[in-house]
């Protein structure tokens, strides 16, 4: 057929396009499709409810730029989550390129409480290198591994870390990754090792992997992708950017869903006609 | 909807970066090789200047000077508190023990002079000795033994057919996946049949993880959308 | 000197990180605690290295004339400039460069978010033209994969349940996804993730003892 | 509203711990116990009871922890109870000074700042709106260290086990026992695809991952192009080989060059095919994407460490119509090699492979090891699985590390 020579030889360029396109169209014009909250998702939610009001949290924040779009949403979230709770929050950071951007976030989210103070009510601890070997550090001591926040003050100085010592002053850890080290690195080191509970917001990519720490109770709740940012938004009565992006997001798999598709459609014929 | 484009000069900088990153879908082409460059090198700078304020200093540098200098880092007023005892270690306050991993770092510089550059040995040495008992270790009790123990579970519930048919499902799921990961033995009679069945398993699990990894890479793409509709042209 | 000392100490070392997971006591607890924050220090040491090494290996493009040397020019500018610019703000901001308001934020929110996270983007566009032109649905197992990709893929957003709603909710597509994810997919990455684990044991097993010196080769 | 009035008994108490608390505890703990309306005269409220106090186990001497019976008066909805302060002392006589404060509900409490080895008291008190009651003390108990880490015995006896299978395996077979390992397909379709270039007369392309030198699978991928470097050499086939970082470059180059040397034809080693690219993931991507349009090799091995990149690589190298041949034991980037290639490694099966290759006993050792371990893994999980449906649960409570 010679339609189908046609596709078969189309310059990739157009499908970059009509991608483009796809993803574009709903940005501007939303269609907004109805959302439902999945199991994972609300295990997150209930996690942090659980969570005694007033009581100190670990939050560690591990990504950097390339994983705004799913991270950020998640971060916010929680964070107003905690904040709402009346709980302190403390946040690490373990990815080099993480650092200012958590911070832009967490400050964006506080200036939402007015009561809430820094240093009083959260602290920005920063970002500090040796992966594992921090988060084993930090079993003995948080302040050990950071001995200094985000913003260079000292931080057995601040107040919220007064009441801080180790793992065991934490109900919960909240941990937000987009890869290594991140969540898997959690569960092993300190899920693991000082019984800490944990729940996780983690890229897509990644999230299949952490289907078997969900299911051993191993973390408690899994936010995945945009996707379970955008539910975890609407557990909580919130319209974020993820839900913004949902529409986007189910067109893109469409098309990509009738790429596959339609690539194997025109290509059943013997493969030695390629070469 | 209308435009209210950005009056921030940053912002501006960022769109037109991102968009000559975009450009290479075009074709690779000076733009996008301005923005990778730019890239490699402001990020190199970033890190070095990052490990230096947000660990070197504060983790190494500080704590020694405290202990040798009696005195505050950056104000320069002397500590109250006299702090005895240079080698007198007790748990995250390492006073003068600090000089080693001070000395190891150094040492891994050594790279850079050919001729020393062995020295940089006994600093890898000592980060692969520290990184290879605490992974083998978090491996053995995080990815193992409570993967193993979460393994054990009831077959059958009475009442819940649901619960019994994917119990059993997810089980023999997790023997034939690994059965297929069974290099001793030629994969023929029974053992073939089980792995036969994990390759199933298997392919089942990297089309969910196909899925998820569009669903990831789709999101980039919303972000950076978002990031120019929102932020830069102001679209509302 | 050269090969067997680091032997011992990686053997040493890596011992005594085994029995501290082991071994609450302080006499094991507090050595191995300072380890770990040593390893915290050196390992940043590693990246400063690193660092260098791209001024120098640009240097040497430049003064060499490699292709594209007058692109290396301008990495080198924006390594050296971000790298002043962030050990002056250091200096007056007592550590925290990258405080808000600092030049060194400036930088870090206007050229290397947007470039770092806009690299990452691409893959969209490549991840559907890939789906076209290189997704075969050959073999038995293939057309396994590609029906959990699909499934999957429009099952975990909006437009799966939307497309399924007339049929009763245990047969939606949210609902397979769901059950995909956590019967069949968890099986299977629960038994990758166990190999995985016997490797990376094995593997440092075979480090401490010497037995693994891969990581000391080539600068003999 | 009349002022806040605090009963005699509560203000007593305030001189024995309240003030200290005040001293040590930020603003908004007193704060919480000052309101009293005094319009119903409220009474403070019945004590806690049965105090208990026990080193904490498996650690080195850091904590206490309490448990208590809860006021009979601390009921939900009641108010009477409104927190417990946990206190402590080093004599009978006191002074006793609050640990923390837990809410009402609450009936344990880990004590974290002690010092190990020292003898203390607690006591609970019961703080309402209506004062507060100190319960019955318990004591004297101290913090001590303990040498091994019981919840960890069954983390201890599968790995032992482990290590065990392994450092056996690796012996007997440098005594020279090859032990069996099967063949694994992909290797033949390795070589399939070899002679299929030599039949076209066009080269192979191979990337033994992306990573460096310390990432074991960068380490399998060497062992695998030995191999590979042998049979293109005794074919006379050329093999183009774009490597990421310096070291496994210069391995790389020992591969390849070794592999003439194996085939006798030592001097048709072209040093251009091994080359050295960039660390830079797009950088090398473009490069090598590059040599797969201009040079057109009729086979690509990918064996090695893949990211992002993976995508790229196979989908150009699909377009050119090469023999594709990949393995990773990246999980998330297996299924773009999957789909797009002709052959694909799985996870370990890389690993295999360069041990089957190779024949080296600390590979073939741990390959044997793992193997064995697998035996014992599934033989726990259905024995296992068994206990757990007929209601027994020692196994799994065993096993139980947290």
């Amino acid at each position: 057929m010679p339609g189908l020579e046609v596709l078969e030889k189309l310059d990739r360029r157009w499908l970059f396009l009509i991608m483009g396109l796809l993803v574009l169209e709903p940005l501007m014009f939303p269609l907004a499709l109805p959302l439902t909250v999945t199991r994972p998702v609300q295990g997150f939610v209930d996690a942090i409810d659980k969570v005694p009001d007033g009581s100190t949290v670990l939050m560690s924040c591990d990504y950097d730029p390339s994983g705004i779009p799913e991270m950020v949403p998640m971060t916010r979230t929680a964070f107003r989550h905690l904040l709402g709770k009346n709980c302190k929050v403390v946040i690490t950071v373990l990815w080099p390129g993480g650092p200012g951007l958590v911070d832009s976030v967490l400050s964006e989210v506080a200036r939402e409480f007015p009561d809430k103070k820094y240093g009083v009510d959260w602290v920005n601890l920063g970002y500090k290198s040796g992966n594992e070997a921090v988060m084993v550090v930090m079993g003995q001591g948080i302040a050990n591994a950071f001995p200094r926040d985000y913003r260079g003050l000292d931080s057995r100085s601040l107040p919220v870390m007064r009441e801080v010592r180790d793992y065991a002053s934490f109900p919960l850890l909240v941990n937000i990754s987009s890869g290594y080290p991140g969540t898997k690195e959690w569960v092993q080191q300190v899920q693991a090792r000082f019984h800490l509970p944990m729940v996780a917001g983690v890229t897509a990519v990644s999230a299949p992997e952490y289907y078997p720490y969900l299911q051993s109770g191993q973390i408690r709740g899994l936010l995945g992708g945009m996707a379970g940012a955008a539910e975890y938004e609407k557990a909580r009565g919130e319209k974020g950017s993820a839900t913004r992006g949902m529409d986007a997001q189910s067109l893109g798999h469409l098309f990509v869903a009738f790429c596959i598709l339609l690539g194997n459609l025109i290509r059943r014929r013997p493969a030695e006609a390629r070469s | 909807m209308s435009l209210h484009l950005s009056h921030d000069f940053g912002i501006w900088i960022g769109a037109v970066l991102t968009l000559f990153i975009f450009s290479f879908l075009y074709k690779d082409n000076p733009f996008y090789k301005i923005a990778e460059h730019l890239f490699v090198g402001v990020s190199a700078g970033y890190y070095i200047i990052l490990y230096w304020w947000t660990v070197i200093v504060p983790n190494l540098i500080e704590p020694l000077w405290k202990q040798l200098a009696h005195r505050d880092l950056w104000t320069g007023q002397p500590l109250l508190q006299a702090r005895p005892g240079l080698f007198a270690a007790e748990l995250g306050d390492y006073r003068g023990w600090l000089v080693i991993p001070g000395i190891l770092g150094l040492l891994l510089f050594s790279r850079l002079f050919g001729k020393i550059g062995w020295l940089s040995r006994w600093s890898l040495a000592m980060i692969i000795g520290v990184y290879a008992g605490i992974k083998t270790t978090g491996f053995a009790q995080g990815d193992f033994v409570a993967q193993l123990q979460a393994s054990l579970q009831p077959l059958w519930k009475a009442g819940d057919p649901a619960f019994t048919i994917n119990s059993v499902i997810f089980t023999v799921g997790l023997i034939s996946s690994l059965l297929f990961f069974f290099f001793s033995r030629e994969h023929k009679g029974t053992l073939g049949v089980f792995s036969r069945l994990g390759v199933f398993f298997l392919m089942a699990g990297f089309g969910a993880g196909y899925g998820y990894t569009v669903m990831s890479r789709i999101s980039l793409l919303i972000g950076r959308f978002q990031f120019l509709l929102d932020n830069w042209l102001g679209l509302r | 000197m050269k090969r067997e000392l680091p032997l011992a100490i990686t053997a040493a070392i890596g011992v005594f990180m085994i029995l501290s997971f082991f071994v609450p006591h302080q006499a094991v607890s507090v050595p191995a605690d300072f380890l770990q924050a040593s390893a915290i220090i050196v390992v940043a040491f590693g990246y400063v290295l690193g660092g260098a090494n791209v001024l120098r290996v640009n240097f040497d493009g430049i003064y060499k004339r490699q292709p594209d040397w007058p692109y290396k020019i301008l990495l080198l500018a924006g390594l050296i400039v971000t790298f002043a610019i962030g050990a002056i703000d250091g200096v007056e901001q007592h550590g925290g460069f990258l405080d808000q308001g600092t030049r060194s934020k400036w930088i870090y929110d206007n050229l290397y978010s947007p470039m770092s996270a806009t690299m990452f983007s691409l893959l969209a566009f490549f991840i559907a033209s890939a789906a076209f032109r290189a997704f075969r649905i050959r073999t038995v197992e293939a057309g396994l994969l590609a029906l959990a990709a699909l499934l999957v893929m429009l099952g975990r957003v909006p437009v799966g349940d939307l497309a399924t709603h007339w049929l009763p909710a245990p047969a939606r597509l949210g609902a397979i996804q769901d059950w995909i994810m956590n019967v069949p997919q968890n099986a299977a990455k629960r038994a990758i993730l166990i190999g995985a684990a016997l490797g990376v044991m094995a593997t440092g097993l075979r480090v401490i003892l010497g037995i693994e010196r891969s990581y000391l080769s080539g600068e003999e | 509203m009349p002022k806040p009035r605090w009963s005699q008994r509560s203000r007593n108490a305030c001189l024995g711990s309240l003030c200290f608390l005040a001293a040590i505890v930020p603003g908004p703990l007193t704060a919480q116990t000052a309101p009293a309306p005094a319009g119903n005269h409220p009474q403070p409220p019945a004590p806690a009871s049965g105090l208990e106090a026990h080193d904490a186990p498996n650690d080195a001497g850091r904590a206490v922890d309490l448990k208590w019976s809860l006021s009979p008066e601390d009921r939900p909805g009641a108010k009477r109870v409104v927190h417990y302060y946990v206190e402590r002392a080093t004599k009978p006589s006191g002074p006793w000074a609050v640990v923390d404060s837990v809410p009402a509900g609450t009936s344990t409490k880990s004590d974290q700042t002690v010092r190990r080895d020292t003898e203390y008291l607690y006591r609970i008190t019961a703080v309402g709106p209506g004062g507060m009651t100190p319960g019955g003390m318990f004591g004297f108990v101290h913090a001590s260290s303990q040498w091994v880490n019981t919840t960890r015995a069954s983390v201890l006896v599968f790995s032992a086990m482990f290590f065990a299978f392994v450092l056996y395996f690796i012996r007997s077979a440098e005594k020279g026992k090859k032990p069996f390992v099967r063949r694994i397909a992909g290797i033949d379709a390795i070589e399939e695809a070899i002679g299929r270039a030599t039949e076209m007369g066009r080269s192979v392309l191979y990337i033994p991952g992306i990573l460096d030198i310390d990432d074991i699978q960068t380490v399998a991928g060497l062992v695998i192009l030995e191999s590979v470097a042998r049979l293109t050499a005794k074919y006379q086939t050329p093999i183009t080989v774009p490597v990421t970082y310096p070291i496994p470059f210069t391995i790389a180059e020992e591969m390849v060059k070794g592999g003439y040397l194996h085939a006798g034809r030592p001097e048709q080693y072209d040093p251009n095919s091994v080359r050295f690219v960039s660390p830079e993931q797009f950088a090398y991507v473009a490069a090598v994407t590059g040599i797969m349009l201009r040079d057109r090799p009729a086979a690509h091995i990918f064996m090695g460490s893949f990211y992002a990149e993976s995508l790229l690589l196979a989908e150009t190298g699909f377009a050119t119509g090469a023999i594709q041949v990949a393995g990773t034991a990246n999980v998330h980037q297996l299924p773009f090699f999957v789909v797009a290639c002709d052959y694909t490694l799985i996870g370990e099966e890389l690993y295999a492979a360069s041990a089957y290759l190779s024949g080296e006993p600390k590979l073939v050792g741990s390959l044997k090891g793992a193997d064995l371990m697998k035996i014992a893994i599934v033989t726990t999980v259905v024995v296992g699985c068994l206990l757990e449906s007929l209601g027994i649960h020692a196994l799994t409570l065993w096993m139980t590390t947290q």
